[in-house]
């Protein structure tokens, strides 16, 4: 991404914010966080913000295991839960899509189309949060899918299609949009009750927290969120 | 299977030049000092290391010839080879090392084990034939390199020094075997040593190399008559003669007769040393059972000794003290009484 | 007997402690820190069995692949003088470096549905090795292979060749003197090299879920089965991985001393 | 010169192609289908070249690391007779099975500021191991050891135990012939173990992650940068794989023939 | 540094027993056939095998005894060994493989490689100190281990065959420097070897081990005047004197002078063997530069020979023929002229 605006204005109730904020962010915002931090210290010259980008779970591990993080954005609530009770955010929805190869070559318009015999279909494990948004899909529309493959993050199923391994795929809408030149996406109703959250909370604690607020805040904002839903997640 | 070779092998600055032509069925014993060059032409002709120009030559067969791009490699030749540092197999009994190049060469386990028992037994190991290589000592593990060489009747035989670990009593066991196995045995052998009674008793024909080249070749009595370098000299001190023996009478093939000490019949060679030959002017009254005139052919000075060779039935070399020549007044022509004692001589079946 | 020289130098001895401890502490916290109660409980779930079963079954399949292809291919590059050897040396060492994930992902570009490879297999054969179980042995095995082939050069590289020679001299074609003299001969580096490969499979995870998928029964091995069990409930992740490690140390310990000792 | 023994048997020789075909082929399909023009942006970013400068450092001290600790530890268990060295034999061989990531959590347990060892290292020197570069060693280190551990025990195993009686009958104490008769004769093996050890130091992933985490310029290494690269962009994933090859194979190349090649 | 030992070892199902007692500045060696028990042996005495009972004591100090829990490692007791393979580093020149004992011992490296090269000057080796012993012959190798062991000055020196792979001529001169060496040399020496003449000349005490167990201890005279297996009289075919050499006339220690061959000087040992010597009658005339009158102390009949015990200055042993004991009816007491070609002694500087 880009940003075609200056810099906005500090926000909040304009003391500046100084020092080092350690963000510990699920790997799938690395882009839209490494933008959204880049904005974030041109507008606050003092501050300096250091991103851990991993794993939800792995993220969750390593805090409770002591490391030094002053905002945690997780890809899933099951993970922020294993951190934080309290004074979470969800930031952001992620919304399913049916990733199909380019031109939808089996014409797929809805979710029973995936279930045909010819079609090789990949989905999330349920333990991980598209798995668990698809299972729910399933569920709303009654019905029972044969994958051949449960995979461990949604960025893995999405190869599965662009490769040509699988004929459809249940992923995220930002990943579909992410990978436009190889793959299409195709909506359907029961996504709406399949949707995934972003929690987002600053850590009890932070070293740096009020740099830690500052930075949650910036994310909440207008401009946080002008940035994230131009990578096709959906704000609440 | 005729063995003929012009070796030239470069090794880093070491360069071994040598003409070898080996008749079926006969031994031609490479002899020389130290560092010479004798493993190097026994690996040249069993193919482990590449002439660098010449050729070799084995029944009528060109197995290695840079120049014409041939190359055979060993495991083709046919040829036996007795390292000498054995090179056993170390993850293998006694039994399956020599049992190794007949199942190599196609045959049954049960078979060649059988044969290869036999071939400990004949070299005196039948009791270790479940051993290890190294539970072996140094001389048993001599012993099973030369069975397992031998067990595959190579056409050509190689033998790197067969017999230096062997201990005195076994070694001439051992030789008198080889002896035998190299009779019997229709190609060429090749063979290297360092003891010269080796070399007179199991060769035909000898190769004298030093630091790399021929110096000498012929055979035990030619070199023994007319030796070209002093390692030569100090080598071949023997005098051997071929005959039939009937008891401790020797009857030699070019005349003459010998008494040795040890009955024996046959066929033998008889072997006694320079050193051994005393020289008298009358003829003495005593033990040497070996009494003979003779006429003195030539007197050359060694270092401290002087060799005198004498015609007679038979021909003779012996090396008396320069006072003993000064004593006995001995000029050529001159005619002189020899005695050899008969436990001086040592008789072998050919 | 007594030991024959019992003073072992300090110098050596604290060293090989420390990297000892090294190695141990870190499964010692595991063990510690392991919520034993729900190990039972995981257990019993017909899916751990399944995992279990599966990768003991793809990892000792995909070292026998390794055997039959490595053990050749070290001795390629010991022993003989092919032009190009220093490249290959080079080539089979360089999966190690690579992400085992990216392999996963190359494995794909040539074996997949639409891989180079791939599509000749299907469109021939009808052979599709994705999400297959063989795809979990083909993933093991690209991953693993170059641990043995490396440990098995090392210990050609140390063989003395003459043996070689001794039984080219009795008669033994290379490849009889391969078989029946210098495999025995590094036998321990062979053993060594199996270790490490089928240790390697056992553990795998990136290549295989890229490659093969990950589906229960058929391509969840244990390791699969401890990353999504990482995602929602770390603990239990903890304690199968512990099963899968208290599994390979019984293999281990039965086979190893059996085989390697040999020598010993 | 002519090569000695020029026949290779196709027995050997085919299993050892498929077995190089088998390694080589993803890798060139991968170079095949790479994006190779996004090849230059990607360079030109600083956060790669500090990330393959970082891989480079932290794999070669891991190594070192390894080497002083690991061969020593080998030694040891090829040479002395201390009671539970089956059993460490085995403790030695299992953290290859352990899935890194968890192998990254047990560092965290003991290595961790609440870890076992950890909560006194940070109150008693102020020492923190996790989220540093010190943190990526010690993670590649636990992984990457017992590659070396066991390929060189290996090749003590091979090697034949009377030079060092030679050796201690010439007044050498074991140090002394260990150091200068036994080091040099397993050179070979310890060099295989090296490459091993450095190729999966600099391949590692999970551990290093989970322990030391993944910021630019202290924690991200090369295989970390692939990991974030795949979130956004699998083909400049694969080409930041590729660069990774490379600079392995351009340095094994040159260090390799030269470091093993003294034995052939 | 006297060596005192009572050696029990167990190896699977051989053993070996064997007292051995070694003064300051003797050597003993150890003689048997292939497989006897030598090399465990020397391996005991070395501490490369820990005895399974008995005890060995090296300058009194107790460096083995299982039973008292005592065991000193190998490189603490200041043993040098040559072994029979040589064992030589691979990865080593020739001259570090020398200097190697000596840096062990804290030598710089500067002092200990001139040392180690004066070592490799003395074994007529000094154009290979460079070279690596996959580059050296056999031989070459073997004296390369000679020089190696006797570098450290050891207080024991072993020595498993250490002139078995050596050709006849260096085998002389390197023997004969040996002997050099053990006199100079303050410690206690064990000799392994197969060849009698070496045991003699170097060795002032023989053990004959046969199957694990000693079979025969004492001086070489003594056992040669009496042995007690075949494997002995085999062996031990050689009359021994001490004496003081000028020129070619060398006057014995015990009384008597005997002529031999090559010039020498000096305190020597000088032997011939019993097949050497010639009985006669009357005082014979000829060559042979030794002659006088013994009487006849015994006679044995062996295999084949006779083995004939005479006294007279000299004492001496002659081996003869069955006809020859006929014809010169010999008997007990009888006097007979005896004579010996100086060729056929060997004198050695002690
Ligand atoms: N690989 C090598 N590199 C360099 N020089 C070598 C090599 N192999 C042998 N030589 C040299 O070649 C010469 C001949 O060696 P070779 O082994 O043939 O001697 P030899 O006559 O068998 O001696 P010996 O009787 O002591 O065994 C020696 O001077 C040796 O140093
Ligand atoms: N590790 C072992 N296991 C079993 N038996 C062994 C072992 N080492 C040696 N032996 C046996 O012990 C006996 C003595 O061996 P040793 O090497 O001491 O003989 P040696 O007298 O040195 O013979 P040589 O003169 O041939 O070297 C032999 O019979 C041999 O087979
Ligand atoms: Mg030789
Ligand atoms: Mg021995």
């Amino acid at each position: 991404g880009s940003s075609e605006q200056p810099p906005a204005a500090p926000s909040g109730a304009g003391q500046p914010v100084t020092g080092e904020v350690t963000v510990f962010a699920a790997a799938s915002l690395t882009e839209t966080f490494t933008q959204l931090g880049k904005d974030f210290e041109a507008a606050n010259p003092g501050a300096k913000v250091k991103f851990n980008f991993g794993g939800s779970s792995a993220l969750a591990q390593q805090i409770n295991q002591g490391a030094p993080a002053d905002v945690f954005a997780s890809a899933s609530p099951a993970n922020m839960k294993q951190v934080a009770e309290t004074g979470t955010v969800t930031f952001v929805k992620n919304k399913l899509q049916i990733a199909v190869g380019k031109g939808n070559p089996h014409k797929m318009a809805s979710l029973a189309d995936v279930l045909k015999p010819e079609i090789k279909l990949a989905l999330c494990a349920e333990q991980v949060p598209c798995g668990a948004a698809a299972k729910k899909a399933f569920e709303v529309a009654k019905l029972t899918p044969k994958p051949v493959t449960l995979e461990q993050d949604v960025k893995a199923t999405l190869t599965k299609v662009k490769l040509g391994e699988v004929d459809a795929a249940l992923v995220y809408e930002t990943d579909v949009s992410a990978a436009a030149k190889d793959v299409d996406g195709v909506d359907f109703p029961e996504a709406a009750q399949a949707v995934n959250d972003y929690p987002i909370v600053t850590l009890p604690k932070a070293r740096n927290a009020s740099g830690g607020k500052a930075f949650m805040d910036f994310i909440l904002s207008d401009k946080g969120r002008q940035v994230l839903t131009k990578a096709g997640f959906d704000t609440p | 299977m005729t063995l003929q070779a012009t070796l030239n092998v470069h090794i880093g600055s070491f360069v071994l030049t040598a003409d070898v032509e080996v008749e079926p069925g006969t031994t031609l014993a490479l002899l020389g000092p130290n560092g010479a060059g004798k493993s190097t032409a026994l690996r040249a002709l069993a193919g482990l290391r590449p002439l660098s120009s010449g050729m070799i030559e084995l029944g009528g067969r060109l197995v290695d010839a840079p120049e014409k791009g041939v190359f055979v490699p060993p495991e083709q030749r046919s040829v036996g080879v007795v390292f000498q540092d054995y090179l056993l197999f170390g993850h293998m009994s006694a039994v399956d090392n020599v049992a190794f190049g007949l199942r190599a060469r196609g045959m049954r386990k049960r078979e060649a084990n059988a044969a290869a028992a036999e071939w400990l037994d004949r070299v005196g190991l039948a009791a270790q034939a479940r051993h290890r290589p190294r539970q072996l000592s140094g001389g048993q593990a001599q012993r099973v390199a030369l069975a397992r060489a031998l067990a595959i009747q190579p056409d050509l035989l190689l033998l790197d020094e067969p017999l230096a670990a062997l201990d005195a009593a076994t070694r001439i066991q051992i030789r008198a075997q080889l002896r035998k196995h190299l009779d019997a045995y229709e190609g060429a052998t090749v063979l290297v040593t360092h003891d010269p009674l080796d070399a007179m008793v199991l060769a035909d024909r000898l190769l004298v190399v030093e630091n790399g080249s021929v110096v000498q070749a012929g055979s035990p009595a030619e070199i023994a008559k007319r030796p070209r370098t002093d390692y030569i000299a100090a080598l071949v001190g023997l005098n051997l003669y071929r005959g039939t023996a009937d008891g401790v009478s020797i009857k030699l093939d070019d005349g003459g007769v010998l008494t040795t000490a040890h009955r024996i019949d046959g066929p033998v060679f008889v072997t006694f040393p320079p050193t051994a030959v005393s020289l008298h002017k009358t003829r003495p009254e005593g033990s040497p059972r070996n009494t003979w005139l003779a006429e003195v052919a030539g007197i050359e000075q060694h270092a401290d000794t002087v060799r005198v060779r004498l015609t007679g039935t038979p021909d003779l070399l012996a090396d008396v003290t320069t006072a003993a020549v000064a004593e006995l007044r001995l000029t050529s022509g001159q005619q002189v009484w020899v005695t050899v004692k008969a436990t001086e001589t040592h008789a072998y079946p050919i | 007997m007594r030991a024959v020289r019992a003073r072992v130098p300090v110098v050596l001895l604290i060293p090989a402690f420390i990297g000892l401890a090294f190695l141990v502490l870190p499964m010692v916290g595991l063990v510690i820190r392991a919520p034993w109660s729900t190990l039972v409980d995981q257990l019993a779930t017909a899916e751990v069995g399944e995992a279990l079963r599966l990768s003991l079954i793809c990892a000792t399949s995909a070292t026998a692949i390794c055997l039959v292809l490595g053990v050749p291919l070290a001795w390629m590059l010991a022993r003989t003088e092919l032009p190009g050897r220093r490249v290959a040396r080079a080539f089979v060492t360089v999966p190690l470096v690579l992400p085992p994930v990216v392999g996963g992902v190359a494995l794909l570009l040539v074996f997949g549905r639409r891989g180079v490879l791939g599509q000749y297999l299907d469109a021939w054969f009808g052979i599709s090795l994705p999400f297959t179980t063989a795809g979990v042995v083909v993933a093991e095995a690209f991953v693993a292979m170059p641990f043995l082939v490396i440990a098995v050069e090392g210990a050609l590289r140390g063989a003395d060749p003459r043996f070689e020679e001794a039984a080219a001299t009795l008669g033994a074609s290379r490849w009889t003197a391969f078989r029946r003299v210098t495999l025995p001969t590094v036998a321990p580096g062979i053993a060594a090299g199996s270790v490490l490969c089928w240790a390697r499979a056992l553990g795998e995870f990136g290549a295989t879920i890229t490659f093969a998928g990950n589906y229960p029964g058929t391509t969840q091995t244990m390791p699969l089965a401890v990353y999504l069990a990482l995602e929602q409930d770390p603990d239990s992740a903890t304690v199968l991985s512990l099963v899968l490690l208290a599994v390979s140390i019984v293999i281990l310990v039965s086979l190893r001393d059996r085989w390697i000792g040999t020598r010993a």
